[in-house]
């Protein structure tokens, strides 16, 4: 196996798919000329040509609607944004077109289309660049909505997602672009709707997903020099959610953290609580401890915007206190 | 994209460029064809009578916005398209579905909310869908789907076809960032779109001056180095005049075009809104009712002897049968099976299991 | 006491917040000359003239952001949306500028602006123009969210609402504008943020918001003939949310169902079943049991409409099995 | 709203209404203008050249974009507004916050996210803010500051004020649908905003003809009714002849304007973004460098005697000085305080509790 980046994972994703498939097209600003913003779609102007590879202009809602009406025709466009947060323009697209056409004309038009680009907060871009959007996607039937961690995710969960016939977002970690792993030379997808047990343990569930499975994995890795091991469930899409994969493993730990890069109120980590609440109530020995953003906008300066952050050393006193350990956080 | 060449030749206003008049013109001899015209705008205009008449009996819930005084928009600009174009449109839709040739029975039930309306009792009035008439729905999201169009015109564009994208929209629709954004990319990339504006005078109760800073929206094309042109949206010919330029413009050229007609509802915004009043006056509706775009074809046709009150009568008798006809199959169509409350959120198929679609 | 509808509490509100204080002002589609699309601002364009009752253009986006510069200014704008639904095309202007820009300003620039309007579904609107965006709202700090039930919260909610220094959300029923309830001729306002208690018994929790609140009571009213003792906690604000009313009652009940408007994934109710878990772990008898609307887009056809909405049955059958009761959701 | 009237007459383009040209004329004579304007851009300059230093070093982080070769436009503008007139902008920011007269110090400190910033820290780069100064701050949504200018504008007019608010932006945002919506409402409604597009030729890596339909982008103010120029953004004298008129219409009749100011960025589009090679050429970089806006008035000013080599070196030395006093300030300025991260989420007032502000 090759060890690649993950921006290299998802620029081979895009390559084959493309080639597989001359319905595929990308469109978005600075996809082609400038070979992406953070230049995922290296090469494949050069390769596909500007029919296939469309730079547009900043409109984020229109393009997005561009995207839905080429689906709706039969091609199937990869619409990337340069981040999600500049996504929230075009989610009247995502909301009220992509999400909902199959199902207002009653099965008639099917939306193959996939909204890409990084989310969540890289380093002290402050306030309107550092969001975490999967809390507010994963509200929404009609579409899925998949966090790759690592590069071998990352190819294969692309692969999967381009070729779904449904609405799929797709959120990339800005932070993740350079981090490299193992992927096969050959050919493999990764069907959407299937989290990975990353770690196995069983004293305590870490449920997470995207970038903080990262952090999760360091955070098993590190609690198993201490004889404490936990289980790391990354749940890769989470909508639709893999509920058995959390619940499997809970019922074998009895404890559980969730682990979240955005915001707490309403966000992914209170659904994954009401899963586990509502399947495994006799199985819990301490309540489930939440990990996440701290619940303001992200600061710029570099020593809140740690302190905002979920980290490792936030997960690990999360684990203690499930595990009513001392160092757990109070 | 392919780049931009020298455009401005191509671009000149619908006003001057006159390409397909001649063609038209031709029409004007062919009395078929107006007699299929008139039945067109009828049969929508009957339609809609009875769809109210279902409205006031609770038999139609929701929003529902008549198309009445506006059918030679319709009928005068889809009677020009092909079978394999596309349409797209707002939640303001009945006229152009009818237009289109979507069956009443399936759209009557669909309003009634039944299992053999046209979506399934799923979509309702303002969610009219055909995909077997390339009828890319009514939207309820204004200005949502004028980028929808674009798109649609960058597909037939990809595929290398010779379609068009036809494209309906309330004139406050020219307000919003969507159409902007829209429009730019159409004309930025060369795309057969046909935008058309159906100028109303109102968006709900908001007269156009007290929305848009200039007055002839048409005008706005400009912005966009974009064809366009003003037409009477009351005399059929007049619309099909207009839109047969903007078709081979966007057939023969890849170019979109803004057309803006001018029209008035002769009903309320929609079923809960008073005919005048509040916003509008009794005097201006009567001002404007007087050029209702079925009395004016039809005095036309009478006046040339082609048409006479007994054909007219007869022809309104087969559409009342038939809308008659529409409202007892709907009125006996069952409901959706609960079931279908799950169904038509997610398709469960891969581009490997789908055939090729056909752009 | 008078008995008036929503509806005219609402237009009080608006009239005695615009006549105390002259920086109030009301804008959005149809509040002037039409009187409100739902004639919540009716009289106002006649009492308070045309630069303080603003028509604008259908330009959710524009007049949102209208409303956030005339409120870094001293002003203190009331933006209608003609219903939430349409309000997602101006999520940008609430995301990213109105709730960060105290943060992002250190503090310089609050912002006292209210956008207000109909949320959740009224009656076969289809998918487009029925839903409910308080699970989405309330993930945002930096901003407040207020659903009230009754034409007495609308008044007394939405007065402290435009008081307010900070951006708040007001999200009203778009099925309650004629229902009718008690208010004071003399001036009274709500605090934020605090729940109440509509209902008291000692069964079992009801915690909701909203319209639904009205939906509970009647449960809780029909329960209480069968001996079943409900309490109606009704959050009225979800945004700061009173944890301690919910956890008050759920240690008192030892039992909680959540009824939401809105989609279950990473909805309202999944948070409140995470403050329950959290706070009441050893108090809870029974997994907390969530009531919201099927996870699909809104059908048109009545029979579907009705099956696809939270309503009393339903609830019902969650407090039956949250008690373990016969007759309870299986 | 008060309606409008016939505003035709008022709403001539920018290049014939020559309201205050006089008056902007009479300013050539006046050195001491001269030398302040010089003292303004040189100060731009110098400081982003230390930031790209201070960025070198890891002092400062994020996105970071510098407004080098625009230093024109900002002090053209700027230092023809009162202190009671706004002025909002985008994410590229330093220059419009210098020229305003923001504290150098509290910038760096704020570039370095340290508690003595303009604003704790929490901003950094591209949200400067500065209530004192009516500064409202560098915003990093591409166009959505626009409506916000739209808004203090009406703000102003509600007050019945006679300030402006000042908004630049960036050549792109001329697509974005933000634009349309706030420029058509500025119009409809008279407002006093003067919208100034910079526009450098490429947003990020997209030259201007890639992303808008039309290429004389002043022109879209035609759908908007408004008054409009094209000015040369690299002759200081030249942006403030035109900003001149703008401003008359804006105080004196509360109209708005919108201006085109072409200019150049000297450098990449962020500390990340090469100068050149991608998506421009090196030469067409030195083709644009030769039109250095601080090299021209200074070319100008020498060849006048109004400045020698000396007098210029003294003014640059002066200027590093504060520059460097603004590093060492920020460098010693401690980080903020962790209780910071939950402060300014809200404020726990109400409208009882704050004095009436003043717009
Ligand atoms: C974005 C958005 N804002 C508001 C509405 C509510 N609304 C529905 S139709 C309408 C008026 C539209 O007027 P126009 O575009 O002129 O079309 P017409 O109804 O006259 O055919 C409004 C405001 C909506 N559906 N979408
Ligand atoms: C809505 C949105 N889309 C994309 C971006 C990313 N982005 C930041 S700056 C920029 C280019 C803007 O160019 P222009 O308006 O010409 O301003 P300039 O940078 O040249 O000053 C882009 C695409 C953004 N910040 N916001
Ligand atoms: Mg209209
Ligand atoms: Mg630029």
């Amino acid at each position: 196996m090759a060890i690649i980046t993950y921006r290299d994972a998802l620029n081979q994703a895009l390559r084959e798919e493309m080639e597989r498939d001359d319905r595929v097209f990308l469109m978005g600003e600075e996809v082609a000329v400038y070979q992406g913003a953070y230049k995922v779609s290296k090469g494949l102007l050069q390769e596909f040509g500007e029919m296939r590879v469309v730079d547009t202009p900043i409109a984020e809602l229109g393009f997005a609607g561009v995207g839905v009406g080429a689906a709706m025709v039969g091609l199937r466009p990869i619409i990337e944004f340069m981040t999600w947060n500049f996504a929230v323009l075009a989610f009247d697209q995502i909301l009220n077109s992509a999400s909902k056409m199959l199902y207002m004309s009653g099965g008639q038009y099917n939306m193959p289309i996939v909204f890409r680009g990084p989310s969540g907060a890289a380093l002290q871009l402050a306030a309107q660049h550092s969001q975490a959007f999967e809390s507010w996607l994963m509200h929404i039937p009609g579409i899925k909505v998949v966090t790759p961690a690592t590069p071998y995710d990352a190819k294969g969960l692309l692969k999967s997602s381009i070729r779904d016939d449904n609405p799929v977002c797709f959120l990339e970690g800005e932070m993740l672009y350079n981090t490299k792993g193992e992927v096969p030379e050959e050919e493999y997808v990764i069907p959407l709707g299937k989290a990975e047990l990353k770690r196995e343990g069983d004293h305590c569930s870490i449920i997470t997903n995207g970038k903080m499975a990262l952090v999760a994995m360091n955070v098993a890795d590190t609690l198993a020099k201490e004889g404490i091991r936990c289980d790391v469930v990354d749940l890769r899409t989470v909508r639709p959610m893999d509920v058995e994969a959390i619940t499997t493993s809970v019922r074998k730990t009895n404890r559980a953290v969730v682990l979240e890069e955005g915001w707490k109120m309403a966000g992914i980590g209170a659904q994954i609580v009401d899963f586990i609440q509502r399947d495994c109530f006799d199985h819990l020995d301490a309540p489930v401890v939440r990990v996440h953003q701290a619940d303001v906008p992200m600061p710029y300066a570099k020593n809140l915007e740690r302190a905002a952050k979920p980290d490792a050393a936030k997960t690990i006193a999360a684990v203690k206190k499930v595990m009513y350990l001392d160092g757990g956080e109070k | 994209m392919a780049k931009k060449k020298s455009v401005t030749r191509a671009r000149a206003t619908g006003k001057s460029a006159k390409a397909d008049a001649a063609a038209v013109d031709a029409v004007r001899g062919d009395v078929e064809l107006r007699l299929e015209l008139l039945h067109s705008m009828l049969l929508q205009r009957r339609f809609e009578e009875k769809s109210a008449e279902a409205y006031a009996l609770g038999k139609i819930g929701g929003f529902c916005h008549l198309y009445i005084g506006q059918e030679a928009v319709s009928t005068g600009t889809i009677s020009l398209l092909r079978p394999d174009d596309y349409v797209i449109t707002t939640y303001r839709d009945h006229g152009h579905a009818l237009a289109r040739g979507m069956s009443p029975r399936g759209i009557m039930a669909e309003l009634f909310g039944r299992a053999d309306g046209v979506a399934g009792g799923k979509g309702g009035s303002m969610h009219l869908f055909d995909r077997n008439l390339n009828f890319l729905g009514g939207h309820g999201i204004v200005g949502a789907h004028v980028p929808i169009a674009t798109g649609v015109g960058f597909a037939i564009k990809y595929r290398g076809g010779d379609q068009v994208c036809l494209c309906f929209m309330g004139e406050s629709v020219v307000n919003t960032g969507a159409f902007h954004e829209a429009l730019n990319m159409a004309s930025l990339w060369h795309l057969p779109v046909i935008y058309v504006i159906e100028n109303n005078r109102y968006g709900m109760g908001t007269a156009l001056e007290r929305a848009s800073s200039i007055h002839d929206i048409y005008e706005r094309a400009a912005s966009y180095d974009m064809a366009r042109a003003m037409v009477d949206g009351q005399d059929v010919f007049a619309v099909r005049e207009a839109f047969s330029e903007a078709l081979t413009r966007a057939r023969t050229e890849q170019l979109p075009t803004l057309l803006e007609i001018r029209t008035y509802r002769f009903m309320g915004h929609s079923m809960s809104d008073a005919v005048s009043g509040t916003y509008r006056t009794k005097a201006e509706l009567d001002e404007h009712v007087k050029r209702d775009p079925i009395v004016l074809l039809r005095a036309m046709m009478q006046e040339a002897g082609e048409i006479d009150d007994a054909a007219m009568a007869k022809m309104d008798e087969e559409i009342k049968a038939v809308v008659q006809d529409s409202w007892d199959f709907a009125d006996q169509s069952p409901e959706p099976p609960l079931e279908a409350l799950y169904e038509d959120v997610l398709v469960d198929t891969t581009s490997d299991a789908r055939e090729e679609a056909t752009v």
